[in-house]
């Protein structure tokens, strides 16, 4: 009933791979039997690549990641506080659900150009306006999973007077790892896809921006060389980083 | 000092009422069995003492000091090894301290492995040894002895003795096994009827040393128990 | 040297107008330091202004009017003469034959060039235009590609694109100041110009900009001037490459007169007209002091 | 350790009205001591709002509404299926899970302008392009769900022979409860900001149109009149459907 | 017909060998109970006959039609009611039916609340009930009958006699009370050592009838389980 990601060890660091290659091959197929500017074959992103690394896609994308690493970091880390505090917390739960409800269905259009006139047009308001369209992302999904934690477990550590460090440790963060990686992983996306608002609106770099220039000159390829070099990244990230991550996670389940 | 005060008055859940009147004290070190046919309202009367309820009339009165329990069921955390169950909790001692005490349950082999993956009673083991492992002032044990075959109780038994002739913590433990009830206690506590009171409490006939004779257990089992229950 | 901000496209033409003026340094000439702030939309441009870190940027002055009306002194000095386009696929020939055809319309259903063509259907052939064709709206790439496929048999849009479609081979109905004329709005005043904020911009800086502006745009009238741009242009093709500077140089505003504040003034109450409610929310009274051009004044003066 | 959303039936309904009450009181403060344009104070917004009721509100609401609800039905179905899916079935998993982190990744305006030459500037097609920005998340967060599910409960579903919709009903999907709930909220929300950018680059009409325009004139206070209309609606529906819903879906717990 | 044919040549988890050779064959209708002390592989072995678990050496060959299980912890679906629990089965009888075969078990009261508002000891009973409720073919049992004290347990016994003479069901079950297993059983199979292997197979020296005798359950278990395990 439950999936093992990848088969074991070396063997199961394949199926990515595999699956990739699948992938590309039958983009290469669309690609040539529709024969259109608009569905680019990989050569023509390649040949686009090519281009647009003369032109300091290096830089851009390195803007970009800072900037998503940036956000990314500081939403998981306020979203999730916040998301387990609600959850564990009635009180604090009744007074402010309402208002992640509320910030979590604000357009991002509204934070990112507050932030601006705000902030002005800086890194920090940038990646400012990125991290609050995310928080209440993360905190909405971390509070389902703390309120379904065992009241079992956690009238046992009550009972043993686990300090809350060791609690939330031991006890509770476990239980949330699935929760976790739904928001690590739904939030590393959506991050990447604010950013590149966010760059579109106010910063002179980044893919968001390129991606954005390619698409008034119309080109698919170049918008698809920029897109596919941060999925790269992602798929990088999942099978080097999360899955054996989950894996080790997981490893106590019969 | 005293191990331990009830003075319950009520606890009903959702208007039902469960528990009635029950009162006792236990003195510090005195070792008490509950019995009491199955949903009558042992556990309950475990959880209020073990403060996660407070919604009851009358008071109870732990003592000062460390509360430690053995759960109906085990309770451990899934994602650590039985050892580390144990060490994590404040006031156990360390890993390899864990590791000897589990031994001592017959669990030196199962030490380093999740719960999961050791069978049920193995599990209910660890939990009574990390019930053991943190000193308590009370000990609230519930069912610990169940799932496990005569000689393994028979060794858990010692184990829990040791550990509270050691320690002199005052223990409150249900059990549905009259012979076990009489093999431990000093005082037999019987609860039932709807809502459950206190219907029979009953010092032990047998002395500490006695208990350690299985044939002294038997004809006090006889002598206590005889009518159909 | 003071310095002055100006937010861009990084692939727009205004952009390439302020490279001419840099490389040839037309502002240290005209004491001070321009810099551009490369940004990706139409919409950046504004959040840039608004948040105070850029002192200018080309906009159209209907959005002047209705800055002015919220109380923000905001001048408007023209930039360009060129306005958008009616560009469509082979059959269609005039407006008229529009009718019962899909139109692409950029900007939205209130966007000017589409109220004016619109007036113009009216007077010319007799039918609404809004109501005879099927209009489908959205972005300016989006919408040229669809018209290179066919979804749409002519599409109202701003002038670059129109350029490029031009250098692609479509053919253009007519333009929307030829538009205007034929309304008797003569001559067609031009829409976009640079604006800023006469409390954060002193106007000695403003005119100096200005007066760079101009340099540049004499410096452009010339071909030989295009082809160090033609890297930043991202032309696809020699076509592309001259229809662009074609338009560019042909829309190279005079001073503003008299005369183009009338025609501002008969443009805006046809607009209002035309919109209705809709075009009167976005924009504000009529008023003629935001044409009123810094630099002919300290031009007079000297 | 677990919340109780709200208290019992009419007094906890209270809850959100004085939560989104002191959330009011605390902007009429900031709007009234910042005194800017730029943050508008409720009483802007309410003028903002009057006139934009003139000019079409309800029209573009509802348009909006229809894209959103379609949209949302479509991605969460589609999601839900495809991450059950693949939580639950490891061949399948292996094989197509770096599919969903690619299409994760994808930034919207690809998928919205690649949906719009395709398919044409249509209906469909706006709401197809929401819909596919949207299933790789839904599938991502339930995915993860359905690798937690109880390995006890499903040998005992297997060993009395439940069919597959008994098990999906029964066992399966009420352990997914909080993952629907996480999925449901952060997907409404998410669906809302992409219709509203597939909106401003392909349809007539709609609110991502309409705040589109009040920003080009940075018209903070009807941008403000849009998105909070479509935060009203959601409110009310999570407290009118989702709080009552999750309160019935969690009776069982102790 | 047989009831159930187990020719297990070896069981192990992550290279670690926990069964060994273990061969029987029980008649259909035949009760047996296998004995052994805790984590020795009694459960696993379970297990591989409901098959759950295939990766082992050897043949298990359940018999036809249904088989129905009670698991060492209940596994009930914990957001539906006990009534609910059997009901949803495939093969078990409606809702009213199963109140009333709660109500057997002593449940009539909490069949329509949800398992974790009821005592451990009421999930078991309703664990039981849906087992029995299916009428399988072959019925295999860990612990059924643990946590419930002696007088529910002896109608829980009563009630799993009834139902087996009824249905004609194979039943395999654990446990690690001897009287009980000489109550229920027909045959006691033991296993021990490691990897596990059947140490002893012997038939209960009482008749089904003289099972229901206490005094005769004693004196057999005297006779059988003297030595000090
Ligand atoms: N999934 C697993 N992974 C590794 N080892 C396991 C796993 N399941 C069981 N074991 C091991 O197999 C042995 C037998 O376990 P099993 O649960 O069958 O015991 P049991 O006889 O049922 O004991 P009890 O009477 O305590 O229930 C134990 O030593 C246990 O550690
Ligand atoms: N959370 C709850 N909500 C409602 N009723 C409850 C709850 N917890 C327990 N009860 C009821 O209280 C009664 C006593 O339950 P309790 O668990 O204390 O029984 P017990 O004596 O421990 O039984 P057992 O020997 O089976 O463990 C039961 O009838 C049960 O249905
Ligand atoms: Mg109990
Ligand atoms: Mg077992």
């Amino acid at each position: 009933m439950r999936a093992d990601t990848s088969g074991s060890g070396a063997r199961g660091a394949l199926w990515p791979l595999f699956s990739l290659a699948l992938l590309l091959v039958l983009w290469t197929g669309a690609a040539a039997w529709l024969q259109s500017d608009l569905l680019p074959g990989p050569g023509a992103v390649w040949q686009a690549f090519q281009r647009e690394w003369q032109l300091g896609y290096l830089e851009d994308m390195l803007a970009t990641l800072a900037r998503v690493g940036a956000a990314f970091a500081l939403a998981m880390s306020i979203g999730a506080a916040l998301g387990i505090w609600l959850g564990m917390t009635p009180a604090a739960d009744r007074l402010l659900w309402s208002w992640v409800i509320f910030f979590l269905n604000v357009p991002a259009l509204v934070t990112i150009v507050l932030c601006y006139v705000w902030f002005g047009l800086t890194e920090t308001a940038a990646v400012l306006a990125v991290a609050i369209n995310k928080i209440p992302n993360v905190a909405a999904t971390l509070r389902e999973g703390a309120r379904a934690l065992s009241t079992d477990l956690a009238e046992m550590a009550r009972l043993y007077r686990m300090p809350a460090i060791a609690l939330l440790r031991h006890v509770v963060l476990p239980q949330l790892a699935p929760f976790f990686a739904a928001a690590a992983r739904n939030g590393l996306a959506l991050v990447w896809k604010i950013v590149l608002v966010v760059e579109l609106l106010g910063r002179p770099n980044g893919v968001g921006f390129e991606i954005h220039s390619q698409f008034q000159l119309f080109d698919v390829a170049g918008i698809f060389a920029y897109a596919l070099g941060f999925i790269a990244i992602v798929q990088a990230i999942e099978w080097l980083i999360l899955a054996p991550w989950e894996r080790a996670a997981r490893r106590w389940r019969r | 000092m005293t191990g331990l005060m009830v003075s319950l008055a009520g606890k009903s859940f959702a208007g039902q009422a469960v528990l009635g009147h029950i009162s006792f004290t236990l003195d510090a070190g005195e070792r008490a069995c509950l019995l009491g046919p199955s949903g009558i309202g042992k556990s309950t009367l475990l959880n209020l003492v073990a403060g996660f309820d407070t919604d009851y009339q009358g008071t109870i009165t732990p003592p000062h000091g460390r509360l430690a329990m053995v759960f109906q069921s085990p309770r451990l955390l899934p994602w650590r090894t039985l050892a580390q169950n144990i060490a994590l909790i404040p006031g156990a001692p360390d890993l390899a301290a864990a590791r000897t005490l589990l031994a001592e349950a017959g669990l030196a082999e199962a030490a380093d492995q999740y719960p999961e993956k050791v069978s049920l009673g193995m599990q209910r083991r660890a939990a009574l040894c990390r019930a053991l492992a943190v000193d308590p002032a009370l000990i609230l044990l519930d069912e610990p002895l169940v799932s496990l075959d005569p000689a393994t109780a028979e060794q858990m038994r010692q184990l829990l003795r040791r550990t509270l002739d050691v320690t002199g913590a005052t223990a409150l433990m249900t059990t549905h096994d009259r012979r076990e009830a009489l093999a431990l206690a000093d005082r037999i506590l019987e609860i039932g009827g709807s809502p459950a009171t206190l219907v029979r409490d009953r010092p032990s006939p047998l002395s500490r040393a006695e208990r350690l004779d299985p044939d002294k257990v038997e004809t006090a089992y006889k002598a206590l128990f005889k009518h159909p229950d | 040297l003071p310095v002055l901000k100006i937010a861009v496209l990084k692939f727009g033409t205004v952009n390439w107008l302020m490279e001419t003026i840099t490389a040839n340094g037309f502002d240290t000439a005209n004491g001070f330091t321009l810099e551009t702030v490369p940004l990706a939309g139409g919409a950046a441009t504004s959040v840039a202004f608004q948040s105070g870190d850029v002192d200018m940027i080309v906009k159209d002055w209907v959005w002047a009017l209705y800055q002015r009306d919220k109380g923000v002194p905001i001048e408007f000095v023209p930039y360009s003469n060129t306005l958008g386009a009616l560009m469509a696929r082979e059959g269609v020939e005039t407006i008229c034959d529009l009718k019962g055809q899909s139109v692409g319309v950029v900007g939205g259903e209130t966007d000017k060039s589409w109220l004016i063509l619109q007036a113009l259907a009216t007077k010319d052939c007799g039918f609404d235009l809004s109501e005879e064709t099927k209009v489908l709206t959205g972005a300016p790439p989006l919408m040229s590609q669809q018209l290179e496929t066919g979804a749409v048999q002519a599409v109202s849009t701003y002038w670059h694109f129109a350029a490029k479609l031009r250098a692609a081979g479509m053919p253009e109905v007519m333009g929307v100041g030829e538009a205007m004329t034929q309304l008797g709005i003569d001559p067609a005043p031009p829409m976009i110009g640079f604006v800023w904020d006469a409390d954060r911009l002193d106007a000695d800086l403003a005119g100096a900009m200005l007066r760079a502006a101009e340099a540049g745009r004499e410096t452009l009238s010339d071909d030989a001037a295009w082809e160090p741009l033609r890297p930043m242009m991202r032309v696809k093709s020699d076509a592309e490459f001259a229809a662009l500077r074609d338009a560019f140089q042909a829309g190279r505003p005079g001073p503003w007169t008299q005369a183009n504040t009338d025609a501002a003034e008969k443009l805006y109450n046809l607009l209002t007209d035309l919109g209705g409610a809709g075009f009167k929310a976005e924009a504000g009274p009529f008023t003629p002091a935001i044409f009123n051009d810094p630099t002919a004044a300290s031009a007079d003066a000297g």
